[in-house]
């Protein structure tokens, strides 16, 4: 197992690179100057040129990608042309909550997700199944920011029982404070997830169901509880996991519009305006994050099949 | 009679990988050094346990499989050499049958232009001219041509077979190779399909390869007969010589396993203890000594060599 | 003897598009206490749903059984129970076992698991005591290092290995009644001695009763006691199973045993029955058998023959059996 | 010789002669029977229909700007579903916005699906090299933030539809090539492909006509559900103010700028979100239904 | 802990703070780094500068200078400091502070020049030739020519007096360290989250009385009215119009107005056909509802604007050539101009940016108008960033008819409008003039003002120049934008700026 790991930890190196010369060539290959933006309109074209060279910006591109990458490696991700601050230490506290956000939706996503999609499956073509199948297509189809709003009006201004936006009441920092902040935001990011991995989860387990282990667990007699929630889903759920592990990457890169509406403090606005203002290292250094956890998010994933699924030996 | 085609220490190592860099770590063997000659109009029947290389030794010699070492000499050449594009000619003359008559052909496909691929694969004759030859060869096999217009799942296991056996049968081929092809079957219809290979083997003087696991099927089929354990051929003799004094332990307890529809004939069964072992790291010396009830102290360690202990039949075993 | 299960007119319908199409139609059989009854027949004969039937273990929303139809066990009627009064008969007095060992285990869950869930869906006993009798169960079905293979998962079994699995599930809380459902088709056929073998020898020793499906006719000839043989969802010859090696009646039966290649007898050529068993949906009148039998009569074709008692337990349902016919004819 | 199997087998095909059929007409022949595909693929027509005639039908002029009639609630008389925040008749908009957004959704689909499944026909096919190179590509891009990839192109290539298009058709590329590689995979192995090989067929002909048909089942799902999210990615692109160009009336447009009129008159946003939704569910049921119908397995 | 503050927020509980709902997070704290509305709304009451705008109006009023002289010549600057001002780490206010704020930002080899980037120093200190700590409380700053705006730039940000010693410990971290001499001092900066600026009890000018300011960024605008109206945020930015009435109604929220320096406008190519006749942007002018636009679409949110300087900055000139909507007269004009069926141009609009109000539906608008008199308008969108690299091009690499810009006036000062805006000089890349307007006439008066030391003599000629440029129409100039601001009524004695910048010291609450 630790051999795999380490294999698939090498096997991250060209992925992660790959990632660095994208993003690095996607933000200085796009029109669009940061001193220009930086100095609005009225700069003059002598001080864009004086804060170019301030910047390192008048370097040959090669140059500045292997004085980035060769920084990153020690630890200096630069600093946010845009926000003046060191890009680590930013993008890690706003990347925590992007974090949180995601993990909060991932777990609602995954519980109704998959109740809905056992149900769905244990009731195949009755009236429940369709009708589940009917809300999840309508949980598919919902504007994550459209939802957004609606929850805000409906659960924050209406009826008043959960706060409206950010992540702390003003001036706190409790933990609870925080989980109350958390749920309509969570929700809002949820409901696409959620309907695709109930849709998974409904086929893998209409598979399964057709098993002949199935029929043997019947055949001993055991209750139906025990059938579906332990033989069928320990079964169903490594598909399901592998979509489950999908969606992660989805909404750690999808919560921008979710963060904005909520005004969440995630990486979210952060990423979107860095890339407008064209703030090369904060948003290389966002990707970065982003890609780093995503993959380490799916080699987690791939060592959980090991343990869902025991045929597969990481030997 | 003539020697058609020639196999000569024949082998196929699937590499078995692992460590950090995947590197190959050691060779399943699935076919070990195994040699054979086919005669012209022949039928030599392979049996074997499950996973003792049959499909892998049939694959090679077809070339579907690069084989790791070995020649396959047909027409005086060894295939092993030809590339991917040079072997296409040789593909007409050589045929195979598979062993499951369900994944063999593709779901998604008419029959008739399942039958027909092979022609249009070699752009052989006209589309007429197609539509003919296929209509004689479904008639052969015993299909009528208005199934011609169907899909696979329309038909019966036994139907399929057919079907596969037409699609080896439009190129005129010299020699098949048939991979379990009546494994599948319900005995009816298995003997229906072995009374047509053989009606197929007269009337086109076919040399067949024969793959199966159940020594009646090989017995009733064959004039030759081999027998494989782990990779390699434990014994290889005429038909009526092996079944009357199969001299290989293996061989021995193979038959006296088979059941016999007889219920007043009481053999003496030999039970073999324990499991085929895995053929990724097989045991020393021979092969099935963990298994044999005349096992000697050399039999462990060195390897018996396949030898002619009377005319035609060989035997690879330490008691020879 | 008693009759340990008796199955009565059973008729079994499948649903298909939106009629209910008969694919066993009312077969009737009994099997004594300590019997090995073998049921032959070829696939899609309807040996498996009939043991599903038995087990009350058919889809519900796909299947239904014949109004008429009655399985009687020990007397009480099966088909009457509630589904939590059958769940407790399942598994406890009668148990069954796949025909293929590699996907009737479940992949993901370890050996002993599957085992102890067993005795715990039916007894209350302590974890302890669960895994001792595991164990026990697992050693006796011949598995050496039975310990380690508790913790074990199917996969890092041989095929024979979770064959036996299969078997000791089956017979840990020592059911009256076994179902086999080609226990040996999947497994090589030194495999296939030792489990047969082995079943055999269960059986003797605990005097459970056995059904054994299977189409294998030399498999029935080694170890069962009684045959019956079944065509396309009936039942065309019942006897024991010396009678009916040495004196089959039924044209199908003949036909089997001639399409057999065997070690013994040398053919030339097979005896194949001609063309295939006919679809659920497409039986054809009369005698199922009638279109691919060689001495087939106009009547065959109109009139399904009843199963005809010739004596010494040996019955057959073919119209060249059937007395008032031959008056006839 | 004769053939071995006598005519008794003939009389039980008798039912099931029927005429010459493609492979399509016989799909159709069992579509036919599913009336949940049905609805759905008769819902889908008559949007189709709507739109392809808009300009021959009784409609507003979709961008004509009326300053005094704005955000006119649904029922209003002359605007049956109101009118949005520059007073244009939303009848209309959401009609002629279906005309872009439906072409958006497929032609975005269509690049992905195109792209993707060369991609991973290739890498499931040929393997070793290929897999590796192409697959870490796939992982590169998946890696990525969708947001980011689709905001970059749009800064680079400019904002509009076209290139939203495109943005949001790049992220789809890896699923669809995950899709098929993983079929491409199980299905090279398959005895038929073996057989295949044996004849002698090139690669070409084994991927073209054996392994890409085989692979369309999980791509027809995969695709009816797409159309959807590409419309809705658009709609994200245009919430942060990258997509459509005005006044064109694009479903995802519409919803986002919408959005701001939100408390004052919910059905600006309300109803483009109804349109998105019947179209997934259109053809999510005709998906479902062609899935089936291409299957000959389903009669 | 009890979370039931969560919903209820600070202002239930009467807390002596103020939250202010700001439109997106400030990109930092140091004065001479801001370069956005977010940023110096949120930082500015942390600094003071040598001069400051009076309440309401960009007349100029003593700050940390007590008093100043400037020398005939108008190249000297003198200023008086006040004495026993103290920073907030309690280092004194000085000349050496004074001169080190200025050239951290214009002097390349200053040792603490790389401690940030300075998007104003070239605006605000492009004159300055150098500056002289004379003693610990005179600093005399010497200019390169006679420059009459430049005591309004003095009260700029970018002119904010910081603590030298702060900078030399945080260098470039002071941004999230902040130390000026302000009202309100620093305490914390959780970025995304929020800023919390607390009182300084020692403020030269008096102690205020709201205790803590905490700046919050709510990007949504409905989220943010939604808290606002929730009562979770005591001051509110950038009300989207189609909500103003409903505020208006509310009791509980109080509606601060008042018209902003700022213009909004729609730039013709005037070097290019059609647009280089006269006639033709005339005719433009007179198709266009701008009172739908500014009532519809702004619900009132801005002011129909004559001229391209507000009426709030002085000069202004009410007296110029006024297009008012007439289709008539447009067709007309465009018959004469030889277009009598209208003809088809291309108008670039941004997807947003800051003072663009809300472009694509004005774009929407003006494009339905001229539809009207034959002149089909193709709408093309940017990005911000890519359209600003579109439109500040040299003449001859433009290819745009139309497009849309607006500007907000910093300093108070005509100059700030007119020069910048229409000086023949000022063609991009040199500067803002994106319309490529020359008139040498124009070009005359407005390089005279510069010079010119009289404000009455000045306030002439702007007034002759707006006169010049109106007639000849190289815009059409739609709005002045309103700043609106919402404050729960809680919030006593906010006054609004027409700087924008937020102005808490006085503030009090009930
Ligand atoms: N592609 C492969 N990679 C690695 N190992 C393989 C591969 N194909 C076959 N093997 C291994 O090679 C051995 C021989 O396999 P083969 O399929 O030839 O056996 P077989 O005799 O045909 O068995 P069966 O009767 O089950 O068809 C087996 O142990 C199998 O696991
Ligand atoms: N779930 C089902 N739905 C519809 N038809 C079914 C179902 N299960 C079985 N059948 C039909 O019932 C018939 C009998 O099937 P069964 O599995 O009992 O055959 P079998 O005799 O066990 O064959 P085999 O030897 O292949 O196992 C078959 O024709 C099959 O098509
Ligand atoms: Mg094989
Ligand atoms: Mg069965």
């Amino acid at each position: 197992m630790a051999s795999y790991i380490l294999r698939r930890l090498f096997g991250l190196v060209p992925v992660l690179f790959g990632v660095t010369v994208l993003v690095f060539s996607i933000m200085h290959l796009s029109p669009g100057d940061p001193a220009k933006i930086i100095l609005g309109p009225k700069a003059t074209e002598a001080s864009i040129a004086k804060l170019n060279t301030q910047l390192g910006l008048d370097q040959p591109l090669h140059t500045q990608y292997i004085t980035w990458i060769g920084n990153v490696f020690q630890g200096d991700w630069g600093r946010s042309i845009q926000m003046k601050m060191e890009v680590l230490p930013l993008v890690a506290e706003r990347f925590t909550a992007t974090f949180i956000l995601t993990l909060a939706s991932i777990i609602i996503a995954s519980v109704f997700g998959i109740g809905a999609g056992i149900i769905s499956a244990y009731k195949k073509y009755s009236w429940l199944d369709r009708s589940m199948m009917f809300m999840v297509l309508i949980g598919f189809c919902l504007p994550v920011f459209w939802l957004g709003l609606l929850l805000q009006i409906v659960f924050g201004l209406n009826l008043d029982w959960l706060p409206i936006s950010g992540m702390y009441s003003a001036g706190q920092d409790g933990f609870w404070d925080m989980i109350r902040h958390l749920i309509l935001p969570a929700i809002a990011l949820s409901a696409g997830a959620g309907a695709i991995i109930a849709r998974m989860t409904r086929s893998s387990m209409v598979e399964v169901f057709s098993q002949d282990y199935i029929r043997t667990a019947r055949s001993k007699g055991l209750k139906e509880k025990n059938v579906v929630l332990i033989h069928a889903l320990k079964n169903a759920f490594i598909p399901v996991l592998t979509v489950i592990g999908m969606q992660i990457g989805f909404l750690l890169a999808g919560a921008v519009l979710v963060e904005m509406v909520f005004a969440w403090p995630g990486i979210g606005t952060l990423m979107v305006n860095g890339i407008l203002a064209r703030d090369f290292p904060l948003v290389q250094g966002v990707i970065l994050f982003v890609a780093t956890t995503y993959v380490a998010i799916n080699l987690l994933i791939d060592i959980l099949y090991a343990i869902f699924d025991p045929r597969i030996s990481y030997k | 009679m003539a020697e058609l085609l020639q196999v000569r220490n024949l082998k196929k190592y699937y590499p078995v990988k692992s460590g950090v860099l995947q590197r190959t770590t050691g060779y399943v063997k699935a076919v070990d050094d195994v040699s054979f000659t086919l005669h012209e109009g022949e039928s030599l029947g392979l049996v074997g346990e499950s996973g003792c290389g049959k499909s892998t030794l049939g694959r090679t010699v077809l070339q579907l499989i690069k084989p790791t070492a070995g020649e396959v000499v047909y027409d005086d050449k060894n295939l092993s050499d030809l590339s991917f594009r040079e072997m296409k000619p040789y593909r007409k003359e050589l045929q195979m049958i598979f062993q499951d008559p369900y994944a063999s052909l593709n779901s998604r496909k008419k029959i008739s232009n399942i039958v027909t691929e092979p022609l249009r694969i070699h752009k052989i004759s006209t589309i007429k001219e197609r539509e003919e030859k296929m209509e004689e060869i479904l008639e052969k096999v015993g299909l009528n041509r208005a199934f011609a217009d169907r899909y696979p799942h329309e038909f019966s296991g036994g139907q399929r077979q057919r079907i596969g056996i037409a699609r080896a049968l439009m190129l005129n081929p010299k020699l098949i190779i048939a991979d379990e092809p009546v494994s599948a079957l319900d005995v009816s219809i298995q003997a229906q399909v072995l009374n047509l290979l053989q009606d197929l083997q007269e009337e086109f003087n076919l040399t067949y390869l024969f793959i199966a696991h159940d020594l009646s099927v090989v017995k009733h089929i064959s004039t030759r007969v081999g027998v494989m354990y782990l990779g390699r051929m434990a014994e290889l003799a005429p038909k009526n010589a092996l079944y009357k004094e199969p001299l290989h332990p293996y061989t021995q307890a193979l038959m006296s396993a088979v059941p016999v529809p007889n219920p007043l004939i009481k053999r003496e069964r030999i039970i073999l203890k324990g499991d085929v072992p895995s053929p990724q790291n097989p045991p020393s010396g021979c092969a099935f000594h963990t298994r044999c009830s005349a096992c000697m102290a050399i039999c462990k360690e060195q390897r018996p060599e396949l030898k002619e202990v009377q005319k035609d039949h060989f035997v690879a075993c330490h008691l020879y | 003897m008693t009759a340990l299960l008796e199955v009565k007119d059973l008729e079994i319908k499948f649903r298909k598009d939106k009629e209910m199409i008969s694919t066993v139609g009312e077969i009737s059989f009994a099997v004594n206490e300590g019997e090995m009854l073998g049921i032959v027949g070829e696939s899609g004969c309807g040996k498996s749903v009939t043991s599903l039937a038995i087990m009350g273990l058919l889809p519900k929303e796909m299947s239904q059984i014949g109004r008429n139809s009655d399985i009687l066990f020990n007397g009480t009627s099966l088909t009457k129970l509630s589904d939590a009064d059958y769940r407790r008969v399942r598994g406890k007095d009668i148990s069954m076992i796949f025909q293929d060992p590699m996907t009737s285990l479940n992949p993901v869950l370890t050996i002993g698991y599957q085992m102890k869930e067993m005795i715990l869906a039916h007894e209350k006993v302590s974890k302890r005591e669960c895994w001792t009798r595991s164990v026990e169960m697992l050693k006796k079905v011949g598995i050496p290092r039975a310990e380690q293979i508790m913790d074990e998962y199917p996969h890092q079994l041989s095929g024979g290995m979770r064959q036996r699995v299969m078997i000791a599930i089956a017979l840990t809380l020592q059911p009256k009644l076994l179902i086999a459902d080609e226990p040996t088709t999947a497994l090589d056929v030194t495999i296939q001695a030792q489990i047969l073998d082995l079943i055999k020898e269960i059986q003797r020793e605990s005097n459970t009763a056995v059904i054994l499906i299977t189409h294998d006719l030399g498999v029935v000839a080694e170890v069962c006691d009684r045959v019956v043989v079944m065509y396309a969802g009936k039942v065309v010859e019942e006897a024991p199973v010396k009678e009916l090696f040495v004196d089959p009646k039924h044209p199908y039966t003949k036909g089997l045993l001639g399409s057999m290649p065997t070690l013994i007898n040398d053919q030339n050529r097979l005896n194949a029955i001609p063309g295939s068993v006919p679809l659920p949906e497409e039986m054809p009148q009369g005698c199922r058998f009638a279109p691919r039998c060689s001495q087939a009569m106009p009547h065959c074709y109109t009139a399904e023959p009843p199963l005809v008692s010739l004596g010494n337990s040996h019955a057959t349902s073919c119209w060249l059996y059937d007395k008032e016919e031959q008056k006839y004819g | 010789m004769e053939p071995v199997i006598q005519n008794q087998e003939i009389p039980s095909i008798k039912p099931k002669q029927k005429a010459k059929q493609g492979p399509w007409g016989m799909a159709w022949k069992v579509f036919k029977k599913d009336k949940a595909a049905v609805a759905g693929l008769i819902l889908l027509a008559i949007m189709m229909v709507a739109m392809a005639l808009a300009p021959f039908l009784p409609f507003a002029d979709p961008n004509e700007v009326d300053l005094t009639n704005r955000l006119k609630p649904v029922g209003t008389e002359g605007h049956v579903l109101g009118t949005d925040h520059l007073g244009r008749d939303m009848l209309s908009r959401i009609i002629y916005g279906g005309r872009v957004s439906i072409i958006v959704g497929i032609i975005a689909v269509t690049i992905a699906l195109v792209i993707g499944s060369a991609l991973g026909l290739i890498a499931g096919y040929f393997r070793n090299f290929y897999d590796t190179v192409i697959m870490r590509f796939m992982d590169i891009l998946m890696a990525f933030p969708y947001v980011l990839l689709a905001i970059a192109i749009i800064a680079a290539l400019g904002p509009g539809l076209m290139n939203t298009m495109i943005a949001v058709s790049i992220v789809g590329i890896p699923y669809y090539a995950r899709i098929v590689r993983g079929s491409t995979l199980s299905f090279r192995e398959m005895e038929f492909v073996l057989a295949e090989r044996a004849l002698g067929a090139g690669h070409l002909h084994i991927i073209f006509h054996h392994i890409l048909p085989n692979c369309l089942p999980p791509i027809i799902v995969a695709v009816s559900l797409d159309v959807g999210w590409m419309i809705l990615a658009a709609a994200g692109m245009s919430f942060l103010g990258l997509g459509a160009q005005p006044p064109l009336a694009e479903w995802g447009v519409m919803l986002s700028e919408g959005q701001e009129f939100i408390r004052v008159a919910p059905h600006v946003s309300l109803l483009p979100g109804f349109a998105i939704f019947l179209v997934v569910l259109a053809l999510n049921l005709v998906g479902d239904g062609l899935r089936d119908a291409l299957d000959p397995k389903s009669k | 802990n009890d979370s039931s503050s969560g919903s209820s927020g600070g202002s239930a509980e009467e807390k002596n703070n103020l939250i202010i709902g700001l439109e997106a997070e400030p990109t930092s704290l140091d004065a001479h780094q801001i370069s956005d509305y977010n940023s110096s709304r949120a930082a500015m009451e942390i600094y003071d500068q040598l001069v400051q705008f009076k309440d309401e109006s960009t007349e100029l009023e003593p700050d940390l200078a007590e008093k100043w002289d400037v020398s005939d010549d108008g190249l000297e600057y003198t200023f008086h400091l006040k004495k026993d001002v103290k920073f907030h780490d309690g280092t004194p206010l000085n000349a050496e502070a004074v001169k080190f704020s200025i050239e951290r930002q214009t002097d390349p080899n200053h040792p603490f020049h790389d401690t940030g980037t300075y998007a104003y120093a070239e605006f605000t200190f492009g004159q300055v030739a150098s500056v002289e700590a004379v003693d610990e409380h005179t600093v005399k700053i010497t200019l390169t020519e006679p420059f009459a705006p430049f005591l309004g730039n003095m009260a700029m940000h970018a002119a904010s007096i910081v603590s030298p010693a702060a900078v030399e410990e945080h260098g470039a971290d002071f941004t999230k360290n902040p130390v000026g001499t302000g009202p309100y001092k620093f305490t914390s900066w959780s970025p995304g989250v929020e800023i919390i600026l607390e009182k300084n009890d020692e403020y030269f000018k008096g102690a205020p009385s709201v205790e803590q300011l905490i700046f919050k960024p709510i990007t949504e605008a409905q989220t943010r009215l939604a808290e606002l109206e929730a009562g979770n945020i005591d001051v509110m930015v950038n009300i989207p119009p189609d909500d103003l009435e409903r505020l208006r109604g509310n009791e509980d929220i109080t509606m601060n107005e008042q018209a902003g320096m700022h213009v909004w406008w729609t730039a013709f190519n005037t070097q290019r056909a059609p647009f280089d006749n006269v006639k033709v942007r005339q005719a433009v002018n007179y198709a266009i509802n701008k009172e739908a636009i500014v009532d519809g679409i702004l619900q009132g949110s801005g002011e129909i604007a004559n001229s391209p300087l507000p009426p709030t900055v002085w000069g202004h000139n009410p007296n110029v050539t006024n297009y008012d909507f007439d289709l008539e007269k447009a067709k007309e004009l465009l018959a004469e101009a030889g277009h009598p069926d209208g003809f088809k141009v291309t108008y670039w609009v941004p997807e947003s940016g800051s003072g663009m109000q809300q472009p694509q539906a004005m774009a929407a608008a003006i494009q339905s108008d001229l539809a009207k008199i034959g002149v089909e308008v193709e709408i093309q969108t940017l990005e911000w960033g890519a359209y600003l690299d579109k439109v500040f091009v040299p003449a001859d690499q433009n290819d745009m008819d139309m497009h849309q810009m607006s500007w907000i006036g910093d300093n108070g000062d005509p100059d700030n409008f007119l020069y910048i805006l229409f000086s023949g000089a000022q063609w991009p890349t040199a500067g803002f003039n994106d319309s490529y307007y020359k008139n040498e006439e124009v070009d005359e008066l407005l390089a005279k003002a510069r010079v010119t030391k009289d404000k009455a003599e000045r306030t002439k000629m702007y007034e002759e120049a707006q006169e010049i440029i109106m007639s000849e129409a190289p815009w059409i100039v739609v709005d002045h934008e309103k700043q609106i601001i919402a404050t729960s009524s809680r919030v006593k004695d906010f006054k609004l700026h027409p700087t924008g910048v937020f102005r808490f010291a006085n503030v009090n609450i009930e």
